[in-house]
């Protein structure tokens, strides 16, 4: 993991001032480090450079880190110009977990932020379709248990 | 909001089950989903969807079994792509083992998803034809379907749930004696796939309910995530086979095939011209094999993951399909992440029934390929009378409710 | 008892998903087709609910849908019989332990026969009709009946 | 002009068979290799329960072998695999990992029945009874 800017792959350069750091992620994707504020910039940047038909939101992945009191989220972005995802990585802490909403940008984050929210209680802003029991059978959801959590016991 | 209510004068809920591989946690692939449709005499003027009858908490399973269990997990997620899956899964195991298959294994791998591909695509034109009311197309496409699923059982020992992938290569191999009715069977099938594809084109019903029905213009498409033949039919060239180029996609020669429309009609022709270069694929692998070892010995497999991460994905039937798995070493994964095609094609489109009419919404859901098996039963709530009775779905297509 | 014998001629089908993987659904699908074609035995899928002498339950119960398929279940016209098809439904298979699953069909609803298999070939399918309407031919009563009077 | 290849369907369709497989009366025809029901062949069974740590779905249990039966030495806890099959998926897991290959596989496929079943008499039938033959030979059976 590297903040060398001078290892910043191109499909990054529309980016490059909001980036904390580039790793690369098998096989082959691109991963952003990112401040949990500059999701959304960065997405921006990223369709006003490839255009509204040169990428698509493609996977939202959250996860919890439990021991470093984090739960990280990635958004996967397949470039289809460059042929390459592109991974914009983020954390938030564990016991307040809220991360502007990318729905606005791209309607396609819908399933992906309601799941991350049904089952890891991750809220995201200006998200006006999060519930739970989305997913999650109400008498889990009902004890407010987040299943996804590892010490959610379930 | 208030004002658009009073005037709706039929609530019609369509707890189908659609199978929506919501992924989350995957509910199953296919989930049960509930989508409600609020309409405004024979128009849809809002719709809402409902998930969760099918969530069956696969992504904490997942953590809690081994590896290897994991791969017969990820292989039941969705019973019509089970291979698919597994590959998708097993794939992102051999990248944290940095481990390459044998190309012979790559190859019967490839075999084994085209043949999902086939019959995948001809189940879901098959209910089409069923929801707009041709059932004869639908017995006779479900006659010859029987032929792939032979074909499946030859290759993996059984007709849905092939669990024929694993770390390393394929589960069985091939002989020759398999490989001379695996080509039979591909000789019998073309001719048939041709007929329908040409019933398709041609019949009058058919065309009066899937053309210029459910269009979507490709800017739709790339900002609500839309995947597979829904994509390609708008005209957006995505398929994670020549994206990631995996297994042996990049040896074996296809093409993309999209269309321009961007209805109905063009994705079941979509689909009908990927069945005739999955026909293509299979029958190039049969003929150049290589040779070598394709079945590792299972018990000799590493037991313990090290630390790492991957993110891959395959082109299912219905699309894109991305697993993510995380290890931090020892036997059980510490998150997988799995997002299937239909979890994109069915939440996102919710949006785009409105304006067309009910009898509409049925076709345009079957065109997207939710599973379909489930589709059972819709609501229809006269908001005037308040009176709530179920129809079956095929009814509501016929208008008949 | 007589509705029994009614039913043994010419008993319905009604196909319930409750959380399957869709596996077991299209060999369920698969096994009304032509290659199979259980008309001949006077099964036929019924469009509803209420015109149903056979429930088939595919998928291990998840939470969500349980109450649904009770709903069902009190729904159906007596005598009914419930036929569980796949591992997931016998048990659970692959997804009991979830913290989604209630497991197999028979914690809900009382089967009277279940069909293993991951998923049953149409042919298995079949087999588990012909055996249930051999029970019939014997005048079994269905389980779920019986359990009914029991009680009372 | 569309209703052409109808036409010429419904044509061919008059004079030819039907499809169906008139089953139960005649068998279907299953590969020889489908993936059936499977037991385990006690004479070369060892009691490493690697079957049951392995399996996904949890579906086998070790048992104790019961008094009368003559246990090869190998086997010195005297267990065996007993599979569950309403719990199986038949992913043949236990097949491939099992170090003695002792599992028999076979294409079996009508298991449908109204109350539990699993492979204990089948793999008690693979042993001797004390001063007794094995009484070997079930349906379509093929070894690995």
């Amino acid at each position: 993991m590297s903040s060398d800017p001078l290892e910043i792959p191109d499909v990054l350069k529309p980016i490059e001032n909001l980036l904390k750091g580039v790793a690369i992620m098998k096989p082959g994707r691109v991963v952003a480090l990112l401040e949990s504020s500059d999701v959304v910039k960065a997405y921006v940047a990223l369709k006003a450079r490839y255009g509204e038909t040169g990428l698509y939101f493609s996977t939202l992945v959250a996860t919890d880190l439990k021991e470093e009191g984090k739960i990280r989220i990635d958004y996967y972005i397949n470039v289809l110009e460059k042929n390459q995802y592109v991974v914009l990585r983020t954390h938030v802490p564990r016991d307040d977990p809220r991360i502007e909403s990318l729905l606005k940008e791209a309607p396609a984050a819908l399933p992906g932020e309601c799941e991350a929210y049904d089952l890891l209680g991750v809220i995201f802003e200006g998200n006006p379709h999060l519930r739970r029991a989305f997913f999650v059978p109400e008498e889990v959801a009902g004890k407010g248990i987040f299943p996804l959590r590892k010490d959610a016991g379930v | 909001m208030t004002e658009e209510v009073s005037k709706v004068d039929k609530v019609v809920e369509i707890p189908m089950t659609v199978e929506i591989p919501v992924g989350p946690q995957h509910p199953a692939v296919h989930e049960p989903i509930l989508i409600k449709v609020y309409a405004e005499g024979e128009y849809v003027v809002k719709a809402e969807a409902y998930t969760g009858y099918n969530h069956r908490g696969i992504e904490k399973l997942a953590e809690k079994k081994s590896f290897y269990q994991d791969i017969f997990l990820c292989g039941r997620v969705c019973g019509i792509c089970n291979a698919v899956h597994a590959d998708c899964y097993v794939r992102a195991l051999e990248h944290i083992l940095d481990k390459e298959p044998p190309p012979r294994a790559k190859y019967l791998r490839t075999l084994v998803m085209e043949l999902e591909r086939l019959h995948s695509h001809m189940l879901i034109l098959a209910v089409t034809a069923e929801i707009v009311g041709f059932d004869t197309l639908f017995m006779h496409m479900m006659r010859d379907r029987e032929l792939i699923m032979k074909a499946k059982e030859i290759v993996t020992g059984n007709r849905v749930l092939a669990d024929y992938i694993m770390v390393g290569g394929v589960r069985r191999d091939l002989n020759t004696e398999k490989i001379d009715k695996l080509k039979k069977i591909l000789a019998k099938v073309e001719p048939r796939i041709r007929h329908y594809w040409r019933v398709f084109e041609e019949d009058v019903t058919l065309n009066k309910r899937l053309v210029d029905v459910g269009r979507l213009t490709p800017a739709q498409v790339t900002s609500h995530g839309l995947l597979g033949p829904v994509a390609r039919a708008s005209g957006i060239a995505t398929d994670s086979r020549y994206h990631d180029a995996y297994d042996a996609y990049a040896e074996v020669p296809f093409r993309i095939v999209t269309r321009r429309e961007g209805d109905c009609m063009a994705r079941s022709l979509v689909r009908f011209e990927e069945m005739q270069v999955s026909l293509e694929i299979c029958r190039y692998i049969l003929n150049h094999l290589p040779g070598g070892e394709a079945v590792p010995d299972e018990r000799r497999l590493p037991r313990r993951f090290p630390e790492g991460e991957a993110f891959t994905t395959v082109e299912a039937p219905r699309g894109e399909l991305t697993y993510y798995v995380m290890s931090k070493g020892g036997v059980n994964p510490y998150r997988v992440k799995i997002r299937t095609p239909s979890y994109n094609n069915v939440i996102n489109t919710v949006p785009f029934y409105v304006g067309h009419t009910i009898a509409d919404v049925p076709a345009i859901l079957a065109s997207y390929d939710p599973c379909i098996s489930c589709m059972e039963r819709v609501t229809v709530i006269d908001s005037r009378r308040g009176i709530r009775r179920k129809v079956s779905m095929r009814d509501l297509a016929r208008g008949e409710a | 008892m007589a509705r029994v014998k009614i039913v043994r001629y010419s008993p319905w089908l009604v196909h319930f998903n409750t959380g399957a993987c869709n596996g077991c659904d299209i060999e369920v699908l698969a096994a009304i087709t032509p290659l199979y074609d259980p008309e001949r035995f006077g099964v036929k899928l019924a469009p509803s609910i209420r015109h149903g002498d056979i429930l088939v339950v595919t998928g291990g119960v998840t939470k969500k849908a349980a109450t649904r398929l009770k709903r069902l279940y009190e729904q159906m016209p007596e005598p009914k019989f419930v036929v569980a098809v796949g591992a997931c439904g016998c048990s659970g298979g692959v997804f009991s332990g979830s913290y989604a699953m209630v497991s197999g069909v028979d914690k809900v609803i009382p089967v009277d026969m279940y069909v293993p298999g991951c998923p049953p070939r149409p042919e298995a399918i079949l087999h588990a009709i012909l055996k249930l309407l051999e029970k019939l031919q014997r005048g079994d009563a269905p389980r779920g009946r019986a359990e009914e009077v029991m009680k009372a | 002009m569309a209703k052409v290849p109808l036409l010429k369907e419904v044509v061919k369709l008059i004079f030819s068979k039907p499809a169906t497989i008139q089953y139960p009366r005649e068998e279907t025809p299953v590969e020889p290799d489908a993936r059936g029901r499977q037991y385990a062949d006690l004479s070369k069974c060892i009691g490493c329960s690697l079957c049951m740590i392995e399996c996904p779905p949890k579906a086998i249990r070790m048992e104790k072998i019961p008094e009368g039966y003559e246990v090869p030495k190998r086997n010195a806890r005297k267990i065996y695999p007993v599979v569950d099959y309403f719990k199986c998926i038949y992913c043949y897991r236990c097949v491939t990992v099992c170090p003695t290959k002792a599992y028999v596989v076979t294409n079996e496929y009508r298991l449908a029945s109204d109350a539990p079943v699993n492979s204990r008499e089948l793999s008690l039938s693979t042993l001797k009874k004390a001063g007794q033959e094995p009484s070997q030979g079930k349906e379509g059976v093929n070894r690995r």
